[in-house]
């Protein structure tokens, strides 16, 4: 199994290390990943309005590179995943967004969406499979409940994200259970957490983050685990705030396998005041 | 050489006033074939009749032009004119010098030219007119209804009571359909047992009607007043002569695990089970899948305990071929299913239910006894959410609709028939209807809603629920808009009940393919038309009775069944069907088997076999059309389409048209 | 070219020894030079005279429609579809013509046909794409266009775009030189009626000859019209037009308004699409009289 | 080419049996009138006109040729207007594309109430076909080999 | 300031007539609390032509692009579309931004290094500034 993949900013981030960690997980799995040679940012957010070309050229960059790789592109940052699944949709289905981009980017050969888009959880469940994941598992996390929170952008739209029930998801409390947790379901692992305010309206992240954290809590849950790194910036810095642990959930699968990572949380960076890297703290 | 006579009439002066009749009568004598031309005052008169009869007699006339006035208003007349003077009925034609010339031009040499052109171009199609026959069938005289519910209970019993017989054939084991499973009924609050259980009886009783449950038809061939119909009739595998309902097998069978359709899977039933105490036929049935007997081999239990000795595991399924003359769907809806709405989230908590399970929550024959209960806790809820159009008026934007494009149509109704129960059993409670329009069209209809909020106190809503949570400890919390105070509520509820979209009964697809009936877009059946046939299929002799047709309510139901039934009796009240002889034919020496024809055709009344055609003399092997002249209505669509000529329309035949075109554009 | 001559005569040996069939459609040198003529192979040894290179121009699917009827034991006919000719097979293949398990079908690579002129023909100018429908198997691979591609539908914008009497004068002079020599009719792979209703003595517009200018004009409108919404587009018409009137233009014009106010169509692309003139939307556009624009002529 | 102003267009009308029929039964019961060479086909169905009718119209001398059937959605045999819509759309389109004006085609639904409708459609068909003159026979697209 | 209505429902890409004036969108958005004009409102005053007075509108910054109103619409309008779509008209304007780079530099922490994922910051410039 191959894949090219693209890590994006923030898991390439100096201090970010959980886009190593999932590198290093599939590795152990048999998973051969090769990151693209050259990669820009995926444009952060999809450019919802139609008219918009320029914001959508770096993801048909990277997707080309995959196509030219002849290999599906992995991603596992959920804002990188919805952006470039998306460009590669209207790539496939919208003339027009196509030849318009095609005119600018120029490549040998037109592209026309023909680079499959995988993410991360996908391609354990479909191309390595949770049984055999759970069949590598050297340390299952016995006892723990695990709460699922899968955010926004790795599910919805459904039409084009498409890997899962965008109202009852099940791909990551399957992985969950592979390593041997106990995943716990809420009525708000779907719900926005609010991480994309965090910035403009500290006050309305930390309103949606905690509402995520509490029905997670009432519903038993020991943590809370994720892939998206906004959501798990979020989640611990204004939702969680020291109450209740949230996971990096590659790290949690990597820790399971044996590989012995720290399970990155919270602010992907360091503490500046305490050298802490849990930032959701008070120092 | 057809030997034609035409007759001029006058039609006292709305005719003769504008136009110079002895003109016309005397140009159109030099018109090929003409032998006889004469005028008179009225041709429609006993007199003008007469004229036809001795002129046919005196000049052999083998046809018969009469300009007068629309053929739509006196055709009929003068064709049987024609055929008491011996002459073929379809050997006349009418130039329709009034509405089209007499009454509309003011010149009257202009209208004299153009009467003597209508009345050539007539003469020009007669002369290609050849003799017709109406084709004559006989009628078998039984009825077949696929579909036990109210709809096809009430068509059954109506065409029974006319002195027919009546086929039913439902694919569960018991009639009742949908209607049995309902609590209470709208708008009269009266108990929906109460009233169809005697119908059920009547028709099981009925001298007249076969009942054929736990079957499915499996074949249909021929058409209107001639079907044959093969039915299969499941294997039940308990004897109906022997059995005597009395319900020790379903006792002691051990296998208890199976979900109960009738009860929307609120509750466990045995392997061997009658579905409802009062289903009919009152004989159980073995669900194959489910039984030990069938499954392992071991067990028995039911053979050994029945008293009558009716349980036989060898019964096979069995085929009935019969006749029928006419067809009724009436095969019913389904709710839709909600595995796409869990927003709802529905498949997540036991007590988020659809208004058909809350039907059976209610339902004092249900799963519950009528205990209003949450399913998950079987405590009484004190607040509940109903939530409308789950499932309906859908469009497809960025992805496929998850839903249905249209009105479900009785979901405004029976939701305020839920909250008025619910706040009858409970007063202490609280009822909130999210709506998006409330749609009470219908006597009684608006009032009885009106009532749910004004006496009942009901909460109605105008928004819709965004997304219910379940939070554990059997809370669900609702959040959705309330679009008039324009902000959004958090409602605490003990159940949601979702008022799911209906759909068609699965079985139509399948059935309309066997019957050639047409569906539209959303598998409900096509009426022959949308305002004046409603109850009919385009394919003669199939008829339309309840949803199977479009959303509709139990008093929308009955009345179209009633309807579907008269459709049916005015048809087997006949001996034989004397059809239109102006249909299709095809030529088989010039048919490619293109199958355009058979695309084109609205009535499924044409087919394709392979078959040895002679062109003079030559043989050869080739796919040919053949049109069923009983199914066929004469558009002509197929003629167009076909390229080499093959298909023509008697009557209308190209040639005849293009002679009129000569005629009138000389 | 050369060495798909040899995988073709290579496959039909095998398809021919191997008795999987009992004839191979394909070409042979004809009388004239740069002049491949379609021929069947009944035997291994008779296929070094096969031929297939840029001036091999002819379709053989229509000849299915009488070989493949041949009882011969059942056996399958094999026959060679060049990327265009596929398309006609599909139609052929979806109007019952010709039963697809009585042929054996191979696509062969394609790089243009030249004319005896050495110039590439308009029906390649415009070709349609070089991918293979229906067929068993393919031989050469997809061909490349290497040509600047002409717009399929400029010659119809052209004519659309002169004013009504410019038209008539063009038709008239294209119309003009027609002989009634039947070839365009029998070369089309649509055009396969049983029998022809300008053949027809009992379909009242029979014609046989060009006796009544009015009939000959008839002819082609009616023909264009039939094989509407059916036509694959194939350019044999006007390839095979003794006197060089261009009869793809007519066939265009409906396909390029069956796109416009149907929506985009192929024919003998898929074998379950009802054709559009066989199937309807109640949305359909209404007949363009009311586009004020098209209009009639100016009076001055 | 110069308009008389005697020039009567000769016009053939198709109407199906069901509502443009009787729709013109009604505007002559209302004394609506319209041009005497405006004469009228009886069809079962606006799908039953073959293009040959129309081509053989114009080849005859029609100027003018108008289809007219039930409005779309009506139809008396559930579909046959709409498989006629399409024959004419690319008919009429064709016949333009030939030389033939656009104008001398129509395509009308009328029902069996709109006499009214009827009447001014055939007013408005004939002054529209009247202003473009004589037509040019399609046979006249082929010259005669004198002239030639 | 000037905006023209069309322009948003081009970029939008979505047809707010389909909008059959439900309100599923308002009672699934988790931001409701803190929008001034909830969806809605937004596809209605579009609708009508009336994005003019949207241009202000607090729920231009409180939308958090989560999908809940496109994912949940039973009319395929996409809600989130069209405030995208007035957001993006609303910045237009030369020094419209929300977002400066000078606002940077508290993100930072005293090596240069990003105190929030990386991606925070991208989609914050790419959301409230052009």
């Amino acid at each position: 199994m191959k894949f090219s993949y693209f890590p994006g900013c923030t898991l390439k981030a100096e201090a970010g290390r959980s886009g190593e960690t999932a590198i290093s997980a599939a590795g152990a799995l048999g998973v051969e990943v090769t990151e693209l040679d050259q990669w820009q940012c995926c444009g952060a957010v999809y450019p919802l309005a139609r008219d918009e070309i320029a914001t959508k050229l770096s993801a048909v960059r990277a997707l080309i590179d995959a196509k030219r790789a002849g290999l599906p592109l992995l991603t596992l940052c959920s804002a990188c995943h919805h952006v470039i699944k998306r460009v590669n949709r209207d790539m496939a289905e919208d003339s027009d967004v196509r030849d318009r981009v095609n005119s600018y980017v120029a490549p040998e050969v037109p592209y026309g969406g023909e680079t499959k888009v995988v993410h991360f959880l996908e391609m354990l469940r479909d191309h390595v499979g949770f049984d055999s994941v759970a069949k590598r598992v050297t340390a299952p996390l016995a006892g723990q409940r695990v709460a699922a929170y899968y955010g926004c952008m790795l599910l919805r739209p459904s039409s084009a994200m498409g890997f899962d029930d965008p109202e009852n998801p099940s791909i990551m409390e399957g992985l969950i259970a592979a390593i041997g947790a106990e995943p716990v379901l809420y009525p708000q692992r779907n719900e926005c957490c609010g991480g994309y305010l965090a910035i403009e309206n500290k006050g309305a992240a930390k309103r949606r983050a905690s509402e995520v954290v509490r029905s997670a809590a009432e519903h038993g849950a020991d943590c809370i685990a994720t892939t998206c790194p906004l959501c798990l910036y979020n989640l611990t810095e204004n939702g969680a705030a020291g109450t209740m642990p949230v996971y990096d959930l590659t790290a949690l699968l990597a820790n399971a396998l044996g590989l012995h990572v720290e399970p990155s949380s919270g602010c992907a960076a360091v503490c500046s005041v305490c050298s802490e890297r849990n930032s959701a703290h008070a120092c | 050489m057809t030997k034609i006579g035409v007759f001029v009439c006058w039609c006292g002066s709305n005719i003769a006033a504008t136009v110079d009749v002895d003109a016309v009568s005397e140009a159109i004598k030099a018109a090929p074939g003409v032998v006889f031309a004469t005028n008179y005052q009225y041709m429609c008169s006993e007199g003008g009749q007469a004229a036809i009869r001795s002129a046919v007699a005196e000049h052999g006339l083998t046809g018969v032009v009469v300009c007068s006035c629309s053929p739509r208003m006196h055709e009929a007349t003068f064709r049987k004119a024609a055929a008491g003077a011996g002459v073929n009925p379809y050997m006349v034609e009418i130039a329709n010098i009034r509405e089209q010339c007499s009454w509309i031009h003011k010149d009257k040499a202009e209208a004299t030219a153009k009467a003597i052109a209508l009345a050539r171009a007539a003469v020009a199609k007669l002369n290609l007119d050849r003799p017709l026959t109406a084709p004559e069938t006989p009628v078998t005289k039984r009825a077949l209804v696929i579909g036990g519910g109210i709809a096809g209970i009430q068509t059954a019993l109506d065409v029974a009571d006319a002195g027919y017989e009546v086929d039913v054939v439902e694919k569960s084991p018991t009639i009742g359909g949908k209607m049995a499973m309902l609590d209470k009924t709208f708008p009269t609050l009266d108990c929906a047992a109460c009233i169809l259980t005697p119908k059920m009886v009547d028709a099981a009783a009925h001298e007249k009607i076969t009942l054929y449950t736990y079957s499915e038809v499996e074949k249909v061939s021929g058409f209107v007043g001639n079907f044959t119909v093969d039915i299969k009739k499941r294997a039940r595998s308990v004897s109906v002569d022997r059995c005597t309902g009395c319900g020790v097998c379903s006792e002691k069978c051990p296998s208890k695990r199976a979900k109960s359709e009738f009860d929307q899977g609120l509750r466990e039933r045995s392997a061997i089970y009658i579905p409802f105490a009062q289903a009919i036929p009152n004989v159980p049935v073995i669900d194959r899948d489910t039984c030990l007997k069938f499954q392992t081999g071991k067990c028995g239990l039911c053979e050994k305990v029945c008293p009558s000795h009716a349980v036989d595991y060898s019964q096979e399924d069995e085929v009935i071929t019969k006749q029928y003359g006419a067809i009724v769907a009436a095969t019913g809806f389904k709710p839709i299913g909600l595995e796409r709405f869990d927003e709802y989230a529905y498949s997540r908590s036991p007590d988020v239910v659809t208004s058909l399970e809350f039907e059976r929550l209610c339902n004092a024959a249900g799963p519950t006894k009528g205990h209003l209960v949450r399913p998950s806790d079987g405590k009484e809820p004190k607040t509940v959410v109903f939530v409308q159009c789950v499932g309906s008026r859908e469009a497809s934007g960025i992805g496929a609709m998850k839903g249905k494009p249209y009105c479900s149509k009785i979901c405004c109704m029976y939701t305020a028939k839920h909250a008025m129960l619910l706040r009858e059993k409970y007063p202490d409670s609280e009822a909130y209807v999210f709506y998006i329009d409330v749609r009470t069209p219908g006597k009684n209809f608006d009032e009885f809603y009106r009532r749910a909020a004004e006496e009942y106190g009901v909460h109605y809503i105008k928004g819709m629920v965004g997304k219910v949570c379940d939070e554990g400890n059997g809370r669900l919390t609702v959040r959705a808009s309330d679009l008039i105070e324009n902000r959004q509520l958090l409602i605490d509820a003990d159940m949601v009940v979702l008022a799911a979209a209906v759909e068609p009964d699965p079985s139509a697809r399948a059935l309309a393919t066997l019957l050639t009936a047409s569906m539209d877009t959303n598998d409900f059946f096509t009426e022959a038309h949308p305002k004046l046939r409603p109850v009919e299929s385009p394919t003669a002799g199939v008829f339309l009775s309840g949803m199977c047709q479009g959303p509709k309510d139990i008093p929308d139901t009955v009345a179209q069944a009633g309807a579907a039934a008269a459709k049916v009796i005015g048809l087997l009240s006949k001996d034989r069907l004397v059809g239109n002889p102006c249909v299709a034919s095809c030529d088989e020496t010039l048919c490619n088997g293109c199958s355009a024809c058979e695309r084109v055709c609205p009535y499924g009344a044409i087919s394709y076999e392979t078959k040895t055609v002679v062109d003079r003399g030559a043989k050869d092997e080739r796919r040919v059309a053949s049109v069923n002249e009983a199914l066929c209505q004469g558009c002509g669509a197929c003629t167009v389409t076909c390229p080499s000529g093959a298909m023509d329309l008697r009557g209308f035949t190209g040639r005849q048209i293009m002679a009129e075109v000569d005629a009138i554009c000389r | 070219m050369q060495n798909v001559r040899e995988l073709m005569i290579k496959k039909a040996g095998e398809m021919l020894s191997s008795g999987e069939v009992y004839g191979v459609l394909a070409w042979e040198r004809g009388d004239f030079a740069c002049d491949q003529t379609p021929a069947l192979f009944t035997s291994p040894e008779s296929l070094s005279r096969l031929a297939y290179d840029e001036f091999t121009a002819p379709m053989l699917s229509k000849y299915l429609i009488n070989e493949a009827k041949k009882p011969n034991e059942g056996k399958k006919v094999m026959v060679f579809l060049k990327p265009c000719d596929t398309y006609n097979f599909g139609h052929l293949l979806s109007e019952h013509k010709v039963e697809r398990d009585r042929v054996y079908a191979v696509g062969v690579a394609c790089s243009g046909i030249f004319s005896r002129e050495k110039t590439l023909l308009e029906k390649c100018l415009a070709c349609k794409g070089m991918e293979f429908h229906h067929c068993d198997e393919v031989i050469g691979g997809e061909g490349k266009i290497t040509w600047d591609k002409l717009d399929r539908f400029a010659g119809v914008e052209m004519i659309e775009s002169m004013t009504p009497s410019e038209r008539f004068e063009f038709w008239r002079g294209e119309l003009s030189r027609c002989i009634r020599c039947n070839a365009c009719r029998n070369v089309c792979p649509v055009c396969s009626c049983v029998k022809c209703v300008f053949d027809n003595p009992g379909s009242g517009v029979m014609s046989k000859s060009n006796a009544d200018e009015f009939e000959e004009n008839m002819f082609h409108i009616i023909r264009a019209f039939h094989v509407a919404g059916r036509c694959t587009d194939c350019g044999e018409c006007s390839r095979v037009c003794p006197r060089n009137i261009p009869l793809h233009l007519l066939n265009r014009k409906f396909i390029k308004d069956v796109n416009a106010l149907f929506g985009p169509y192929q024919a003998g692309a898929s074998l379950d699409d009802a054709s559009p003139l066989t199937s309807y939307s109640v949305n359909d556009p209404e007949p363009g009289y009311k586009d004020k624009a098209k209009g009639g002529e100016r009076v001055a | 080419m110069p308009v008389e102003s005697a020039f009567q267009p000769k016009i053939a009308a198709f109407c199906c049996n069901w509502c443009s029929y009787a729709g013109a039964d009604l505007a002559g019961s209302s004394r609506l009138s319209y041009p005497a060479d405006v004469k009228i086909i009886r069809v079962p169905c606006s799908c039953r006109v073959n293009p040959l009718f129309i081509l053989r119209a114009f080849q005859r001398g029609a100027d003018g040729v108008i289809i007219c059937g039930c409005h779309p959605g009506d139809c008396h045999y559930t579909s046959g207007n709409y498989f006629a819509r399409r024959r004419a759309a690319l008919l009429f389109s064709m016949l333009d594309y030939l030389g033939v004006e656009s104008g001398r085609t129509r395509v009308e639904w009328v029902s069996a109430a709109e006499g009214q409708k009827f009447a001014a459609t055939m007013n408005d068909f004939a002054k529209t076909v009247a202003s473009l003159g004589k037509c040019r026979r399609i046979g006249d697209l082929r010259c005669r080999t004198s002239e030639s | 300031m000037r905006v023209d209505n069309d322009d948003i429902l081009r970029s939008s890409g979505t047809d707010v007539r389909k909008c059959m004036k439900c309100g599923k969108c308002s009672g699934a958005c988790p931001s409701f609390d803190e929008m001034d004009f909830p969806p809605h409102i937004f596809v209605s005053m579009v609708e009508r032509g009336d994005a003019a007075a949207l241009l202000s509108s607090k729920s231009l910054w409180t939308c958090m692009s989560c999908f809940a109103c496109v994912e949940r619409c039973p009319r395929g309008v996409e809600p989130a579309n069209v405030i995208e779509a007035v957001r993006a008209s609303a910045m237009s304007p030369q020094g419209a931004n929300r977002m400066r780079p000078e606002d940077v530099p508290v993100f930072l922490g005293a090596a240069g290094e990003c105190l929030v994922p990386q991606q925070l910051l991208a989609s914050a410039f790419r959301k409230y500034s052009r």
